[in-house]
């Protein structure tokens, strides 16, 4: 096993468990607390991958932002030592089939279908400058617009956040 | 293969852990566990999408971009969502999803 | 530009004008005056039509005029008259008229209740004008529609349910006659060209006869809906008793000859085939519509009950005799309608005009009105035995035309039916000399209504124009029944060449 | 060839006068309305007279000598189908003219006694409205060129005397006897119509001219066998009568006749004695060549039912109490001789002796029917009861009406010379030849109608003092002129030599006084008067011994055999209660409830459908999911080859 598996190796089992932690704690805050660790291990593979401006932004954007975000609001909502009912079994059980069998058919196709085994290495083009430059290129492989829309859409979602949760003095 | 690693291993995990993710957003009854389901949901597939990009396409980035305006987007999703259940926590005090039925029938 | 389109300008000016008229009483005059250049528009028709035929022209329509308004779809605004649409003409703007006076105490949003009415009044007269199946079928709807508004926010009683009740009913015969309308335009050009709405033209073709025999119950029925066929009746006494009085007075008088004008114009007429081969069957669901309908109404208490069972009846006795297939018994079909349209409206009127004083429907509380309201209770009784077929009003002109028509036929099984038929006069006789009776006769029940007033001059003038109407029809019937007669021409030719038994 | 064309007049005034008094009468007093009313009458009678004159004595006569038969005036009122169309005209006959003068007289001496027996009554004006609404349709009846014609008039006068019935409509039992005098005549209609159209349909045409001519094609067409082994003609004939007996009030739709009696007692004697009720018999005479020719069956029908009739209603008037329901059954009985006459009758002259006799008979009926009634007005109006018991030695107070009335009883009971001796003599004969048995039944008939008739006169008239509220007196001189005009009618109309002016085929021919026929007769009356005479002249206990002695037969026979309950039981019981309360449930429930069900059904799947729409999320989210998953597998596995 090279080294490049271990790595993926844990960072799948960390993601894996976690993952189905994060479903089915009953403690509110270590549900959220499990969420992180998934994410952070998400970062790890974007590191693993060689992405290394994506991770640091899974790390700094999911992690510290939208985890924090999270964690505040279940401040706000709940009492720390709450404990979610447990759903019932009338839930559960589709619920489960349904996923269950989702996955299945999806590993069964992931599986069965034949991905080129060997492509030729590209050149490393993660780059912050590559996607800087990208980012505000209009030409060909250019995300000038998906970056102006989506700044839009940050913009509008801060908007509507601050809306909504304002306090009405009605 | 990336440096050993086959696709499909990520694949995999990206796949179990969207359907987990699917399982939480089904079974959980507190809405901000829901939106953790959510965020689940939408890694997993960052995953594939990095996957592919760097094992299939390394000359090009567009899986990676598309991460990158998930996460964005994503970011957005949850402020709002947190918005709204903060909202809905005023007006009726939990965050209960089998409860907030009014837009029935 | 035809004379015809006066029918569709005038109530349209007249609903502008309501919708800019500032009071209540602004409102009614607006409608009298727009109502009665229609009355006056209509009896021009018909002077006009008379001296047309008398010039000698002969053509199978007069005041034609065509103009396309769909072509995708060769959808045609083709309207024009012919002896049968003049006299349901005049029926119409006769109804109408003496409709609004009927509705002179309406306070409620007055405004939208005229508007509404009169825009009732437009679906029918484009329907009677028109000679286009799509734009025919499309004044149909705007006949329907204001129907439901009018019961639904001025009735009284369960009035939203009989607005739903009858909206649904109708508009369910509506879709049997859409489809129907459909069918005949797919195959209405069987010798290649386009397809076309046309009546005229179509009715010089030949639809095949299982295609024929297919479409004929849809319209059949989808009309007989509305012609109150049994058993497709049942909206009828709810729908009445919940409707104000003008609406009642038009959907009765007006709305209801849509069905029978529907059935004898489109049904018959276009599938004369499938008419004689499958009549049979409507045939004794009319003569059981006679006779039950009269029959049901011996029991009922509700003035507008009995009111609706008589209409049930008497529109039965309609397609009964479009059934038969005869000149004579098409004739009286049409001079049934007229004549039930004129009665009935005349019935609902009176039986509005008597709610409106004494609060109460029901016969058995009230007693002895002859003495209190006399105007209206001659009136009453004009009315009720107009309805029972006394000579000298309409009702005996239409209904011995149609039994005379009827037993002309040379087999057994119509000659019978109309012997069942016929036997509903006594019928009526019972149920009418009953209300009659106990609401007019004999002595007072209810101190109350010792000094209730009588009849007003508005209501003086909508009675005297319905009395007026079955009066002289019935006195001089030979120029209204030759009218139709010269309208009956082509139907009758169609059926003797498709049918050549009848001959 | 003179112009009859101005007898349209004798329709047209009464029209007239119904449009002016009942539209305006109430402007004027109410005295108006019964003058004008009355005058208009008066012009039509002279105008009657006139023609009658003219028709009979000036007129030419036919080529064989017969009277002529002819449209004095005809103008189409609606066209039917190529052959059919109905007209409206006059058509003068021996026998229309002879209505026309029984209609005007009668009429116009009602109108006269009208004016001071309505006098004060509210609705006086509506009482001569209808009264001239009446005598137009009757008019209108007995000059109508066609069947058709006459069936139009024929209604107009059942709604004429159900509004006069119902006069005092505050009155409920008016109000019912009314009601129950059109359904009653309105179902015999219904048969009148059914045979015309059956005649109609057979010989294409409503004409009688056509249709009683010589050639008519009622003698070739409709006679094969049709139902029952009738023909189709004999069908419509019988159903024809069965209108006629409607209105004619003959057994067993004879049942509104007394009832009828509510109505003003002048009503009574216009209406129900003398015009109306006598429309069946002209019906009958007037389709006479037809009955004879293509359908003795039906007129062995109108025979039986006529001589049935007139034993049966004989009977109950001997027990009836209220004076006017004697007359009425009285005058059942009289019109049942009229069409036994009928039926007994053959075509041509003496064979058609019959025919000629109940023609003499309805005319010398109306004079001393209407005379009965209005004397009986006159009493009911001095002592205002109608019952026999409260009154009696009423010939003190009433010397006027006592002499009138005797003389029309005598001349009802068959005394010579009297009018009504020699009508019933000639029926008598003519029933003489055709069977014995009848003819004895009428000449019982006879018996019992002098019986009682005299049982009325000596109870009202002698016998005891009653304790009166105020002393009885005559009416007004309008009341008392037209009771002995008529009185005159009654005493004289015998002697005229009716069959010089009416027969079957409208060949005057002369007709002998049967000895043979007429002693037995008058004995059989005489012996009525007399029994009577010694039951009621002095109050005795004999009459309630053979009441008594007569058991169940009395019984029955006090309550008009029952076939009042009969109906009743048949319209209230099973129409009403059996038929037209379960249609009711019926529609409300089957059909109005299939309609609603359907209605039902629709929005409760669409309830069901509704729950869809949880508002759970989660649940909505499974449905995707599980979806998406089928989905997949569907179509990446299952539907790939």
């Amino acid at each position: 096993m090279t080294p490049n598996q271990l790595m993926f190796a844990i960072f799948s089992a960390v993601i894996i468990i976690f993952s189905i932690l994060t479903v089915t704690s009953r403690r509110i805050l270590r549900a959220a607390t499990y969420l992180l660790f998934v994410l952070v291990a998400t970062g790890g593979m974007y590191f693993l991958l060689r992405f290394n401006f994506l991770a640091a932004i899974q790390l700094t954007l999911y992690a510290g932002g939208i985890v924090v975000l999270i964690i505040f609001s279940i401040l706000l909502t709940s009492h720390i030592g709450d404990k979610l009912e447990q759903p019932d079994l009338k839930k559960i059980i589709p619920a489960f089939l349904a996923a269950a069998a989702g996955m299945v058919i999806t590993v069964f196709t992931i599986l069965k279908h034949n991905f080129p085994q060997e492509v030729a290495a590209g050149t490393d083009r993660t780059d912050i400058r590559v996607i800087a430059k990208s980012l505000i290129s209009t030409e060909k492989f250019g995300y000038a617009l998906p970056f102006e829309v989506i700044s839009i859409l940050l913009l509008a979602a801060m908007v509507g956040a601050i809306i909504l949760a304002k306090k009405r003095n009605d | 293969m990336f440096e050993g690693v086959p696709l499909t291993w990520f694949l995999i995990t990206g796949t179990i852990m969207f359907f987990v993710g699917i399982y939480g957003f089904l079974v959980r009854k507190n809405l901000i566990t829901i939106l953790m389901s959510t965020e689940l949901i939408l890694n997993s597939v960052n995953i594939n999408f990095v996957a592919f990009n760097k094992i299939l396409y390394p000359d090009h980035l567009e899986g990676m971009f598309f991460s990158l305006f998930i996460i964005a987007v994503a970011a957005a999703e949850a402020s709002v969502a947190i918005a709204i259940i903060i909202n809905i926590y005023r007006r009726l005090v939990n965050i209960d999803v089998e409860k907030m039925d009014e837009m029935k029938y | 530009m035809s004379i015809l389109t006066l029918f569709i300008i005038i109530p349209t000016l007249t609903m502008i004008g309501i919708l800019f008229s500032k009071s209540h009483m602004q409102v009614k005059w607006v409608s009298v005056v727009g109502m009665s250049l229609q009355l006056l528009s209509a009896i021009a028709l018909i002077l006009l039509y008379l001296a047309e035929r008398r010039a000698g022209n002969m053509a199978e329509v007069l005041f034609v005029q065509d103009n396309v308004w769909y072509e995708t779809l060769n959808i045609h605004f083709y309207i024009g008259v012919d002896g049968v649409s003049v006299a349901m003409i005049g029926l119409t703007a006769l109804v109408v008229f003496a409709g609004i006076f009927a509705s002179w105490n309406i306070e409620d949003l007055s405004r939208e209740f005229f508007i509404s009415l009169i825009l009732l009044a437009t679906g029918v007269f484009g329907f009677f004008i028109c000679l286009d199946l799509f734009t025919m079928f499309l004044f149909y709807e705007l006949a329907v529609i204001p129907m439901y508004l009018l019961i639904g926010i001025w009735g009284s009683g369960p009035r939203h349910y009989s607005a739903m009740k009858l909206t649904l009913m109708l508009m369910g015969g509506s879709a049997f006659i859409l489809l129907g309308i459909i069918g005949i335009y797919m195959y209405s050009a069987p010798g290649g060209g386009p397809l076309t709405f046309d009546l005229i033209r179509i009715s010089k073709q030949t639809i095949p006869i299982d295609v024929q025999r297919f479409l004929f119950p849809f319209l059949f029925v989808g009309f007989g809906v509305l012609g109150a066929m049994f058993p497709f009746h049942t909206w009828s006494p709810d729908g009445h008793a919940s409707a104000p009085t003008a609406v009642s007075m038009l959907h009765a008088g007006v709305l209801m000859k849509l069905g029978g004008y529907g059935c004898y114009r489109v049904a018959v007429f276009l599938l004369p085939e499938a008419a004689h081969q499958l009549g049979w069957i409507f045939l004794i669901l009319a003569t059981i519509g006679v006779i039950y309908g009269a029959l049901g109404a011996i029991w009922q208490k509700d003035l507008k009950y009995i009111n609706a069972y008589s209409s049930v009846s008497h529109c039965a006795l309609v397609l009964f005799a479009i059934l038969m297939f005869n000149q004579t018994a098409m004739n009286g079909a049409i001079l049934q309608m007229i004549s039930h349209g004129i009665m009935t409206a005349l019935f609902f009127a009176l039986i509005g005009m008597i709610y409106g004083r004494t609060h109460t429907r029901y016969i058995n509380e009230m007693g002895g009105l002859m003495k209190v309201m006399p105007f209206l209770a001659v009136a009453y009784v004009i009315a009720g035995l107009a309805s029972l077929g006394l000579p000298g009003f309409s009702g005996f002109v239409a209904e011995m035309t149609i039994f005379v028509g009827a037993f002309q036929n040379a087999d057994t099984f119509h000659r019978v039916a109309t012997i069942i038929a016929a036997s509903s006069i006594v019928v009526t006789a019972v149920y009418v000399l009953r209300v009659v009776g106990v609401l007019l006769l004999g002595k007072i029940k209810n101190e109350h209504f010792e000094d209730l007033p009588d009849a007003r001059w508005y209501d003086k003038v909508s009675v005297i124009a319905l009395i007026f109407g079955i009066t002289l029809i019935g006195m001089a019937p030979l120029w209204l029944s030759d009218m139709i007669n010269g309208g009956l021409g082509p139907i009758m030719h169609k059926l003797l060449v498709a049918v050549p038994v009848l001959n | 060839m003179i112009d009859f064309s101005y007898t349209v007049w004798i329709l047209i005034i009464p029209l007239l006068m119904f449009v002016v008094v009942g539209l305006f009468g109430n402007r004027f007093k109410p005295i108006v309305s019964g003058l004008a009313g009355t005058c208009g009458l008066f012009v039509m009678w002279i105008l009657s007279l006139v023609t009658a004159y003219k028709y009979f004595f000036v007129l030419e006569k036919a080529a064989d000598g017969s009277f002529q038969k002819f449209l004095a005036f005809n103008m189409r009122w609606l066209n039917l189908t190529d052959t059919l169309h109905i007209d409206m005209g006059v058509l003068l006959d021996p026998i229309s003219i002879m209505m026309l003068i029984v209609i005007t007289t009668v009429s116009f001496m009602v109108h006269v006694y009208s004016i001071g027996y309505m006098d004060g009554e509210k609705g006086f004006m509506r009482f001569f409205a209808t009264l001239s609404l009446f005598s137009f349709s009757m008019l209108g009846l007995v000059v109508a060129t066609n069947i058709f014609q006459m069936y139009i008039f024929w209604e107009l006068v059942g709604v004429s005397s159900y509004l006069l019935i119902g006069f005092y409509y505050t009155k409920d039992s008016a109000v019912s006897a009314s009601k129950k005098a059109f359904i009653v005549t309105r179902f015999a209609d219904l048969g009148f119509l059914i045979g015309i159209l059956m005649l109609s349909f057979s010989t294409k045409t409503f004409d009688f001219l056509t249709l009683t001519g010589a050639n008519s094609p009622a003698f070739s067409s409709g006679t094969g066998i049709a139902f029952l082994g009738l023909s189709t003609m004999t069908w419509s004939m019988i159903f024809i009568f069965m209108g006629g007996a409607g209105k004619s009030a003959m057994f067993p739709l004879h049942i509104w006749l007394p009832d009828a009696m509510e109505g003003p007692t002048p009503v009574s004697a216009l209406i129900h004695a003398a015009t109306m009720v006598v429309a069946g018999v002209y019906l009958v005479a007037r389709l006479f060549p037809i009955y004879v020719f293509a359908a003795p069956v039906a007129l062995d029908v109108v025979m039986y039912v006529g001589a049935f009739s007139s034993i049966f209603a004989a009977v109950i008037a001997c027990t009836q109490f209220d004076i006017k329901r004697v007359l009425a059954y009285s005058t059942m009985s009289q019109i049942g001789m009229m069409m036994f006459a009928l039926g007994v009758s053959g075509y041509g002259s003496h064979e058609g002796l019959g025919y000629m006799a109940s023609m003499f008979h309805l005319f010398t009926h109306a004079f001393f029917k209407s005379l009965l009634f209005l004397g009986a007005g006159a009493i009911i109006h001095a002592v205002h009861s109608n019952v026999m018991n409260e009154m009696g030695g009423l010939r003190k107070y009433l010397p006027i009406t006592h002499i009138t009335f005797l003389i029309a009883c005598l001349a009802i009971a068959g005394v010579p010379p009297l009018a009504g001796f020699f009508s019933k003599d000639e029926i008598l004969a003519a029933g003489h030849e055709r069977s014995l048995m009848l003819y004895w039944v009428e000449m019982i008939v006879s018996g019992l109608t002098a019986f009682y008739m005299f049982r009325l006169y000596f109870s009202v008239f002698w016998g005891h003092d009653r304790h009166y509220h105020h002393t009885p007196h005559e009416g007004s001189k309008t009341m008392t002129i037209p009771l002995l005009l008529l009185s005159i009618g009654a005493l004289f109309a015998g002697l005229i030599p009716f069959s010089m002016f009416v027969s079957s085929d409208r060949m005057p021919f002369h007709s002998e006084l049967e000895l043979g026929i007429a002693i037995p007769a008058v004995l059989v009356g005489l012996l009525g008067i007399v029994i009577a005479m010694v039951f009621y002249r002095k109050e005795t206990d004999l009459p309630d011994k053979i009441y008594n002695a007569l058991g169940g037969f009395s019984k029955a026979a006090f309550h008009k055999f029952y076939i009042d309950e009969v109906y009743l039981f048949i319209t209230k019981k099973i129409i009403f209660n059996y038929v037209s309360r379960p249609i009711a449930w019926f529609d409300r429930h089957i059909v109005d409830g299939s309609m609603n069900g359907m209605a039902y059904v629709t929005n409760e799947v669409s309830d069901r459908m509704k729950r869809f729409q949880s508002g759970q999320l989660q649940q909505y989210a499974l449905v995707f999911v599980s979806g998406v998953v089928l989905l997949t597998l569907l179509f990446t596995y299952l539907l790939t080859n």
